[in-house]
């Protein structure tokens, strides 16, 4: 249930190949940059037709005292069925991720996915706008691609503390996208700003539809204008999961729906969301 | 062919494997060939609407999970119209499991889950009962004995009493259930346990504590595996860290007749099937024709210390 | 400099690290510094000679062990006589852990060991009791209040209590534990378990049954106590899984005054002093100047909900 | 205490260097044969001063779903203070030592000991008969040089299968011992057909005291003939281990102590035992 009118038809539904566990070969596994690592896999027939927004749980290996016991979900970041591949950008964080980082080309990683429900995209070929930071850009990296493929401009504010910490910016450029970069350091990331630089995109005709993740702030400013504007929109949304597949109820975040605030599970029905149905977390 | 069907607390199970509750639902169907499973047992559904714990629910701990997910439940009505519907085409038996927080709210959702498509009724005696200060039902024998006698005159249905591992008498808590009507006990529900972010030094759960699940309890719940079974004549349900067959089978071996298998499917999804094969090749490579033939086989030599054992110091 | 220094049931240590009872012994002098331990805690002693139970006494179990050593005691004279000199040149408070099977020869052997040299002594009630069917006096409240008055009576020497983690009301038998007369409670001994080597189908304990200590027991038992830190106003010393500092530390920001250390220097003999080390590095990261300052810090904003926590369903 | 009276002078006491808990660089770790590995590592100063019948703590690496928990206790098969190294033979049968089995040169593997109590040599120079089969080799092999280096004779009763199985023939021989090889698959291993071939031994002046390990059977037969001819003798042996220095008391084996039926810890009084004191197992 979408809370507000938006201007454009029903979304088109991406529906998601059939989900499996299986073991992929690791093609590369490099850093991007001091925090990130960019992680190349193959993956099996079908597999690769995953769909923007969708996620895979990582079994991450156990390594001396480090011992994830739940898998990791990470988006999906470069979608590539040609070659049978699918990439992972991951922030190397804690237990999981650490163990991730140690793992060489040739090894081998279990997979489970593509799981969970993918990105919308607007029937009538509007103009999007991506916004995200950190690990939100690996969410939204790979609808570009689709985006751009189904006829739709394509405009990516890309969010992060230093210029040399934006992200994917040549990963955007080279999908087709008109990017813009904001930084804390040179002061135009603030939500402000980056509220600004929407309403002026609407206004040169090139914010038909706002799909945000991985910053909280960032979520509020885009719910704000999209409500303002009557805009269609869509923000992916993270919690800690165990199954990943709707059995657990542990992933669940508060939504508004209607009057209502309901529980909704982020693995099942999401991670992808309508935008003004989330809630601050 | 190795034959793996059992008789297991007033039903019969293609094979003894089968999910443990909260951690199956009808999504699985589109990750594995759910046909094969030897019965399914829905999360706990309780008489209204709750909306369970608050978040952090989960917690990873060393060969485990902490989980404090509370029982979010649509309630009884929406249960009996839109989830057991979703099993009707399977050939499995259906085991729904229930819970209340009185002796008589407990019996009035028996009466109610006991619909046709319901194979048996699983209770969840390990829920807080606040006629008795919310102290588990399933933690004294008195209680116990007190609401299977409810359940037992709300159904015709097959009852399996879910017990905690959290009380000090489990043997005889397990007589107490069946005495009060039990036609099968599943050992056990997970037991009460925390842990700490040394960092932030809250607890890493919302709810502070929480339930263990996984590898790390099995060797206790198999013992109380093996304390029920010597305890009662009705059948066990070992159900406890179940990760592999050889769990699976430790649990057969001294004297269980089927299993549940829970968190292990969050981390492999297929692990039932897993177990389901295991279970197989292991009769075959050991010349079990029958699976059922393997229950109860623990060489019997060492029984008689372990009769007089109670703590080790 | 940190201090690190705690006051921990009538006695003070200069850090509050130490070994648990069976897990540490002389031997361990040729290893590491013993002379940098908060305490020395012995084997527990009975009143005669005991041989211990039969082989294999230990097995590994997915993140740690059981045992079913039993308690192997060359009886209390010959404990006094050759053991407690053994530690007489070391500048660090000696405890010395003691059971017996009745309530009398509990206090007699508790009066024996109260000799000079002996800073404090350590009852392990976690054995059992033979006036009450074998079951162990820490099950029960009565039989803990019981033993306790006794033993309170029979020394002038700060008593600590060694709790057992198979009763369902650890509370309640803590409290009573207070009652009567401990000065500081150990939470906890081992919890009861049990494995099966699936090739032989035979337990793989002589004994059947043993104990589980190690990592896989730390929440259970951090659990335990937090609880107990919540039910009594004397220092808990918590007991159960500790490997790193990093376990000990959510032991003692849930509330405990000390911890024991005890699987873990299997594993790694100098795990004690590591873990000293780690408790002096977190103290300082986080300016914290006094360890027993870190004591109980849990943030308290979650606590309200566990109050009424009593089981997970 | 000795059971009985033996011709020869007390033996002298070897004593073991400090224990301690180190890090190993893996020189080598390669298969002698289907079950067996020699793994050689690299160690500190001090440690190879260890003495024949000692043995290490080996912390096995967790590897997938093997995940040993215990040290596994390995004796020390060869040797070389001179290049600071040592080496285990052992052979794969259970979970630790298929991890150790999976270990590559220069992968560290982390070490506890020296520990237990060596074989003790006569003082008299008396030539001595070593009896071992399978793991009981690697126990005795480090025994060779040693008793060489101090002026006795070795002759070495090799028992396997079959003649391929008859592990570290060459090790023995170029050590110094006379060896000979008996097999089940040759007939010549029966327990009557040893003990005769011992009784030769010592009609020829070759045995004056006996070490043996690894098999029951035949430490029965060693301890008919040590009690017959009056011979000095030790056995070591083994049983399952937590801690490995005394305060567990997991690691308990029934001895004959004059009349009494005694139990000692094989880690910290042993391993090594006074042949005629132990008892079958
Ligand atoms: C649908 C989805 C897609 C994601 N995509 C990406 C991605 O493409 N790239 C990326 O770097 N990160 C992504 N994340 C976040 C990623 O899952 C976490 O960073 C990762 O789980 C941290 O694991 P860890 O072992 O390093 O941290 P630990 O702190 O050791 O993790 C402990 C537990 O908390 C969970 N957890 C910790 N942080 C998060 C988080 N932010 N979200 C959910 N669970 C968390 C872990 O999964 C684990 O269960 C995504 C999360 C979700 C829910
Ligand atoms: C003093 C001593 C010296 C030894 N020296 C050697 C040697 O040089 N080469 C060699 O191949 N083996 C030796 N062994 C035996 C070796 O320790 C075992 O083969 C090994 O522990 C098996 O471990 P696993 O993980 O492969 O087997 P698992 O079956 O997985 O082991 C399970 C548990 O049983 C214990 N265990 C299993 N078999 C034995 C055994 N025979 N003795 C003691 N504990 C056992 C393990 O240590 C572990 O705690 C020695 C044993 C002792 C006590
Ligand atoms: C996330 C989660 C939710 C659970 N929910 C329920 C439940 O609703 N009712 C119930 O009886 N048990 C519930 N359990 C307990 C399991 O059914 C099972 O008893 C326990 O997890 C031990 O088995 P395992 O180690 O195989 O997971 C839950 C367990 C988990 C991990
Ligand atoms: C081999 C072994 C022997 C033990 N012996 C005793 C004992 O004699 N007395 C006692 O009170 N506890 C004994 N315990 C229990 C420990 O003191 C401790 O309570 C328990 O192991 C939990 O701590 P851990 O997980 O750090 O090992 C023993 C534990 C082990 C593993
Ligand atoms: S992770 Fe289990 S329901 Fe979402
Ligand atoms: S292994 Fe612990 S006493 Fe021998």
């Amino acid at each position: 249930m979408q809370a507000t009118p938006h201007p454009l038809p029903s979304p088109t539904p991406l529906a998601p190949p059939r989900a499996g566990e299986f073991d992929a070969r690791i093609v590369s596994n490099e850093p991007v940059n001091a925090e990130y690592r960019l992680m190349t896999v193959e993956v099996p027939d079908g597999a690769a037709e995953a769909r923007p927004g969708q996620f895979f749980q990582i079994l991450c290996p156990h390594s001396g005292a480090l011992q994830p016991f739940f898998r990791r979900p990470m988006s999906i970041y470069r979608i590539d069925p040609a070659a049978g591949q699918l990439s992972f950008l991951y922030k190397v964080t804690g237990t999981g991720t650490r163990t991730m980082a140690e793992l060489e080309p040739d090894a081998t990683i279990n997979l489970f996915g593509p799981l969970g429900n993918g990105f919308t995209l607007p029937e009538d070929g509007a103009p999007i706008v991506l916004l995200g930071r950190g690990v939100g850009l690996a969410t939204m990296a790979p609808l570009v691609p689709f985006a751009r493929k189904a006829g739709h401009a394509v405009t990516a504010i890309l969010s992060a503390r230093t210029p040399e910490l934006v992200m994917s910016e040549a990963e955007f450029v080279d999908a087709g996208a008109n990017v813009l970069a904001v930084t804390d350091s040179q002061g135009t990331s603030a939500v402000e700003n980056v509220e600004d630089m929407l309403h002026g995109l609407h206004a040169e005709g090139r914010l038909g539809a706002l799909y945000v993740c991985g910053s909280n702030r960032l979520m509020l400013a885009a719910q704000r204008v999209a409500r303002r504007l009557g805009l269609f929109g869509e923000a992916a949304l993270e919690q800690q999961m165990a199954c990943g597949v709707g059995m657990c109820f542990c992933c669940v975040r508060p939504f508004r729906q209607g009057d209502e605030i309901v529980h909704r599970r982020v693995c099942s029905e999401g991670p992808v969301f309508p935008l003004l149905e989330a809630l601050e977390w | 062919m190795v034959d793996l069907s059992v008789d297991c607390g007033g039903i019969r199970l293609a094979n003894p494997v089968m999910p443990a509750s909260g951690t199956f639902a009808s999504e699985l169907a589109d990750i594995i060939e759910l046909q094969r499973l030897g019965a399914f047992v829905t999360k706990t559904v309780t008489p209204g609407k709750r909306q369970g714990n608050p978040t952090p629910r989960v917690s990873e701990v060393p060969g485990g999970m902490l989980n404090s997910i509370g029982i979010p439940s649509k309630g009884v009505d929406a249960f009996i119209d839109e989830t057991i519907p979703l099993y009707a085409d399977y050939d499995v038996p259906l085991v729904v499991s229930i819970s209340a927080d009185t002796p008589d709210g407990f019996a009035d959702i028996c009466r109610r889950v006991s619909v046709p498509g319901v194979a048996a009724v699983e209770v969840n005696i390990s829920c807080p009962n606040i006629e008795d200060d919310g102290r588990a039902f399933a933690m004294r024998p008195e209680t116990t004995l007190a609401v299977m006698r409810k359940l037992r005159q709300a159904t015709d249905l097959p009852l399996w009493a879910k017990l905690t591992p959290n009380t000090g008498e489990i043997p005889a808590v397990a007589q107490a259930a069946e005495e009060g009507g039990a036609d099968a006990l599943v050992v056990a529900n997970t037991i009460l346990a925390m842990s700490v972010d040394i960092r932030t030094r809250r607890a890493s759960l919302g709810r502070v504590m929480g339930g263990l699940s996984g590898p790390a309890i099995k060797p206790i719940i198999l013992r109380m595996a093996y304390q029920c079974v010597r305890a009662v004549q009705i059948p066990v349900i070992g159900c406890g860290g179940i990760m592999t067959a050889a769990d699976a089978l430790e649990y057969l071996i001294v004297g269980c007749r089927a299993v549940q298998v829970g968190t292990a499917t969050f981390v492999h999804p297929g692990a039932m099937l897993t177990v389901i094969d295991g279970l197989e090749d292991y009769c075959r490579q050991n010349g079990i024709d029958r699976i059922a033939d393997l229950t109860g086989t623990l060489s019997a030599e060492a029984h008689d210390a372990s009769l007089e054992w109670e703590a080790i110091a």
